[in-house]
């Protein structure tokens, strides 16, 4: 079709879709009313069942942890995805390109000032801990394992802004990565497993709950909280990587 | 509802089609980080406070960011196209 | 009743659009990007839902139970959302920056290469 | 004892996809092979397990114990699992093993990644079929898209593949968003996501905008996974540059899942809210079914690139798949799932039959191809047999299929069903013995060139090293096709299907067995009636499409009456231009459809 004639067909159909929205969004409850069962039962049993007192989190980890199963596997596929892509081409054409990489080199260098580098090497430790902090008391307050991987995963690249490139570049192509990223996912797994070995059906919480409001509380939780971490970190790690992987090794191949 | 409620609800109904209206997507990395602060805002003014986390760190920064890198990758690919189409 | 139905309302909005930046996209970054834009629309819909006047975030922390939250099974819907939303676009902006490298272009137009 | 398998089918390979992305490179390439593959046996074993312990009763599984609550308020995710959906998970499997004892040959670049995504498709596809909560449903669709995308762009050498899946992900992103919101539209009203609450709370008042709405939504989602027109496109983009064993599990049992959540979405949740309008309903989908199959029929036969040609006789097969879902009829839906299991091992077995050709010939079009495949007598032997099958026509599991599904169409006095039938498996089977003829037989002149047989696929394999097909790609497309036949031999099979059927459509007693924990009484299985009827239609289908395509390979020697067959092969170009490989059109095309469907909804079934 051409772009005109696309759009024109566009047009018409989103009017269509447009009065079946207005249509059908009359029925809805009015906003601010919302008196469901499901989610009104789980505010009142979450926090006794469970000993955890974000009930969101109780929710993604526990009532629903076969969710989020899922949807740590959906990241992990994806991040499998993007490194087939950029799979290195085997075979002769691919080592002539990598000697192409290396003659055209692009300057796009930032000017870092010490300062900033400094500033930014600071602020890297602090996410470290504050990531480690959220990943760790999801069942408690705000945040949890995904968040808190992403903070984490955010770290390298702070590394990267202050002009520290080598640590950068061990950062990131390190084992560990890797190692993160696959046994975090299978970990999740794993945990939902055991609980098979106790006669209980998969991922039932069977760890003790502890104490409500403490950080080792709310069994598998916090377990599966950490495991996610884990995964989450290594994940966006790993997709960082393919991205800068070629800019850092020229930039390393000039300094040196 | 709240007059705060309202404003972001709005700001975010407007700024919507100023991200997909940037037509250059080196624009659009930024009015998309500052559409993900918005929506983060929202879950937040909203009780959303575990969305609203992950909705900072995920849209108003990696996924600007992972669009910024595949901005450079690409231009970086283009660049190296032009100079083997010199020579 | 338009004022309670506003914000569902705001989610067609942006629905609509997304949908509208994806087709008339000449750039495939950007049609990435217009995708992102759709799937806020889930995000407005689903937290309009759950909401409740005067109701304070599902957090017992420093809260007793039986305080009146907002429901929290959409914030846990959306938390899948948002990761579902991260790993998708992750994928396909490899696949634009790939194609970038093996055709030269990321011009929808341009890059018909299976046709009839 | 069953009760404790029920996750291990999609535990098992998760586990195992990790395990081999992080050790792949240690433990080497055959290695992982060897581990996928047996991972993928085991869960060939544990589904048929946990099909015997559903055979006649359904088995209801709540993850982590969470039982529903006093008044029928469930917390937890649940897997239901009848016959129907455990058997889709069988095939899930058996394909999915096929297709990795056939890439053991090829893909010698891939970095151990192929493996570890097969077996989370697979995982994924099978918790698609077990479970029985509306989100769990969505969040196992996307993992399916998200492994499907990346499988789908595997070959990065050219651009093709890439443009591919990336038409195929925005495409499904985009009905996948459309899920959410019909999801969210459900959970406003009702508060809840387990289809049986979902189903209770909806009851039998008749249905409002806002049903309606979420109804126009989550279908126009999963049909867009399920390739009905007008949201096909990307289904032909995707299956030309996919891997053959991939390609295997995209129109074998992703596209008929689709069509699967559709019938479980429409039965246990939206059955009561509609009875008034079924009639209304029926039409409407009838209608949808039979221009899907036209459409796919006519383009299946103007292709001559040989997946692309394949790629298209699958979305033809999805709309008689539509039509055994559109009669809402017990009867039709046995059938549809005995369709839907013998069209997946025969159309798996002939994309093996594609990649075979593609490794021995190192190319797919048609017309570059005339009278290459001479000597390879087996795989044109297994080509002709996958046409018979595809013709509907005895002795292969989609002839008792068929039969189900137009006799129960005749009962609603739409006896035209049958014809649509006839029509989609003379053309398709057609067009599968005219490739057959030209390749391997050498016999007419060469097919004539179009724009998608521009599109060469690079091999999947180097040279070939020895003039034979190893026995890895033979043997796993042989014993599907052959699988399409002993699918026959089940004892009691329509009986049983007609048995599950009749539960899968009945919305309360479904309800009662997942929110009430009730038992059921084993159904009493019904006598099945004589096909000879349909025996003798079929018989004539397949001899009508071996003359159609005589017709066409020899039409220069016959004389000018065979000239409508150049027609055909041609095609109409204008609809031909319309699949234009843009995904910006395939997204106006989207929304056409979604408006378009809608509007008869509000126009019929208000």
């Amino acid at each position: 079709m051409s772009s005109r004639s696309r759009v024109v067909l566009f047009l018409v159909s989103a009017a269509g879709l447009a009065a079946i929205f207005a249509w059908g969004f009359r029925d809805l409850p009015p906003m601010g009313d919302y008196r469901g069962p499901y989610g009104y039962a789980l505010t009142q049993v979450a926090v006794y069942e469970r000993h955890a007192t974000d009930v969101v989190n109780a929710i993604n980890y526990d009532y629903r942890g076969f969710d989020t199963l899922e949807e740590e596997f959906i990241l992990f596929a994806s991040v499998m995805g993007v490194l087939l892509i950029f799979r290195p081409a085997k075979g002769g054409k691919g080592d002539d390109d990598e000697k192409k990489k290396r003659q055209t080199q692009i300057d796009d260098d930032l000017p870092i000032s010490d300062s900033l580098r400094v500033s930014m090497q600071g602020m890297a430790g602090i996410m470290i801990v504050f990531g480690v902090y959220i990943a760790a008391h999801g069942q408690l307050t705000p945040g949890g394992g995904f968040q808190g991987g992403v903070i984490l995963a955010s770290v390298p690249l702070v590394v990267y802004l202050s002009g520290n490139w080598r640590a950068f570049e061990q950062i990131i192509s390190n084992p560990l990565v890797k190692i993160a990223e696959c046994g975090g996912a299978a970990g999740y797994a794993v945990i939902g497993i055991s609980a098979l070995f106790f006669g209980a059906h998969f991922l039932t919480n069977i760890v003790p709950l502890g104490v409500t409001g403490d950080p080792f509380s709310a069994g598998t939780i916090a377990l599966i909280s950490l495991s996610v971490g884990a995964e989450v970190t290594g994940g966006f790690v790993l997709l960082m990587h393919v991205y800068l992987q070629e800019i850092i090794e020229e930039r390393l191949g000039k300094k040196s | 509802m709240t007059l705060l409620q309202w404003t972001i609800l709005l700001l975010v109904a407007v700024v919507a089609p100023g991200v997909v209206l940037s037509r250059d997507p080196k624009e659009q990395v930024v009015t998309l980080s500052f559409y993900g602060l918005l929506c983060g805002l929202m879950f937040f003014i909203f009780q959303a406070p575990d969305v609203a986390l992950s909705q900072i760190t995920i849209g108003a920064v990696m996924l600007p960011l992972m669009i910024m890198l595949a901005l450079t990758k690409m231009r970086r690919q283009n660049i190296r196209r032009k100079r083997e189409a010199k020579r | 009743m338009m004022t309670s139905h506003a914000p569902y309302f705001i989610a067609a909005w942006i629905f609509l659009w997304g949908l509208y930046g994806i087709v008339t996209s000449k750039n495939l970054v950007h049609q990435v990007v217009c995708l992102a834009i759709l799937q806020t629309s889930t995000y407005v819909l689903l937290l309009a839902i759950g909401f409740k006047v005067g109701g304070t975030a599902p957090v017992f922390a420093d809260i007793p139970v039986g305080t009146v939250v907002v429901d929290p099974l959409v914030q846990a819907l959306m938390l899948t959302d948002v990761v579902v939303e991260a790993t998708v676009m992750a994928l396909l902006l490899s696949m634009v920056v790939k194609a970038n490298e093996l055709a030269g272009t990321v011009d929808p137009e341009e890059l018909r290469i299976l046709t009839g | 004892m069953i009760t404790a398998l029920i996750p291990l089918p999609i535990a098992i390979p998760l586990i195992a996809a990790a395990f081999i992305a992080l050790t792949g490179n240690w433990i080497g390439r055959r290695a992982c092979d060897t581990l996928a593959i047996a991972t993928s046996s085991t869960n060939i074993v544990l589904t048929i397990l946990i099909l015997r312990g559903t055979w006649l009763h359904t088995q209801v599984y709540w993850f982590g114990n969470w039982w529903p609550r006093g008044d029928n308020v469930v917390l937890g995710i649940s897997f239901t699992i009848d016959a129907i959906g455990a058997s889709l998970a069988v095939l899930t499997t058996v394909l999915t093993t096929a297709g990795l004892i056939f890439a053991w040959k090829i893909f010698e670049d891939t970095e151990n990644h192929f493996q570890p995504l097969m077996l989370i498709f697979m995982a994924a596809m099978c918790g698609f079929a077990y479970t029985g909560d509306l989100f769990n449903l969505f969040v196992f669709f996307e993992l399916m898209s998200v492994s499907a995308f990346a499988l789908c762009g595997l070959k990065t050498l050219e651009p093709a593949p890439l443009q591919g899946a990336f038409n195929f992900a925005v495409v499904n992103t985009v009905g996948a968003f459309m899920i959410l919101i019909g999801i969210a539209l459900l959970y406003a009203r009702t508060g809840a996501l387990n289809f049986a609450q979902v189903g209770r709370s909806l009851g039998t008042h008749p249905a409002d905008a806002l049903v309606l709405l979420s109804l126009l939504f989550i279908s126009v989602g999963y049909l867009a996974k399920a390739a009905i027109v007008p949201f096909h496109f990307w289904l032909a983009d995707a299956h030309a540059v996919a891997p053959s064993p991939v390609c295997v599990l995209f129109s074998g049992v992703m596209v008929e899942l689709g069509i699967y959540a559709v019938a479980r979405v429409y039965a246990t949740i939206f059955q009561g809210a509609l009875s008034a309008h079924t009639s209304q309903l029926r039409e409407i989908f009838l209608v949808t079914a039979a221009i899907t199959a036209l459409v796919g029929g006519f383009m299946c036969y103007a292709e001559h690139h040989l997946k692309r040609l394949l790629a298209f006789s699958t979305i033809s097969h999805a709309g008689l798949m539509l039509a055994g879902v559109a009669l809402l009829t017990p009867k039709a839906l046995a059938g549809l799932f005995i369709y839907v299991l013998s069209h997946g091992v025969i159309k798996g077995g002939l994309f093996l039959c594609a990649g075979i050709v593609l490794h021995r010939l190192q190319r797919i079009g048609e017309s570059h191809l005339h009278g290459c495949g001479r000597g390879m007598w087996f795989t044109a032997a297994l080509f002709i047999l996958g046409a018979w099958g595809l013709a509907g026509a005895a002795p292969f599991g989609t002839l008792l299929g068929e039969s189900m599904i137009s006799d129960a169409a005749k009962t609603f006095q739409q006896d035209w069903v049958k014809y649509i039938f006839m029509f989609v498996e003379i053309i398709t089977a057609a067009a599968v013995l005219r490739v057959t003829f030209r390749i391997f037989f050498g016999w007419g002149k060469p097919a004539p060139t179009d724009e998608s047989s521009q599109v060469e696929e690079l091999p999947e394999t180097k040279k070939q090293q020895a003039g034979e097909t190893p026995a890895v790609m033979f043997v796993p497309a042989a014993v599907l096709i052959l699988l399409g036949v002993c699918i026959t031999a089940i004892p009691q099979l329509r009986s049983v299907a007609q048995a599950n059927a009749d539960s899968f459509l009945n919305q309360t007693a479904y309800a009662r067995e997942v929110l009430n924990n009730a038992q059921l009484p084993a159904p009493t299985l019904q006598p099945s009636e004589a096909i000879t009827s349909s025996i003798v239609r079929s018989s004539i289908a397949g001899l009508m499409a071996l003359l159609l395509a005589l017709g066409t390979v020899f039409r220069d020697r016959l004389g000018a009456i065979l000239n409508f067959t150049r027609g055909l092969e041609r095609g109409n170009a204008a609809v031909r231009k319309l699949h234009s490989g843009h995904p910006g059109d395939y997204v106006a095309w989207l929304t056409f459809g979604t408006a378009l469907l809608g509007g008869m909804f509000v126009w019929w079934l208000r």
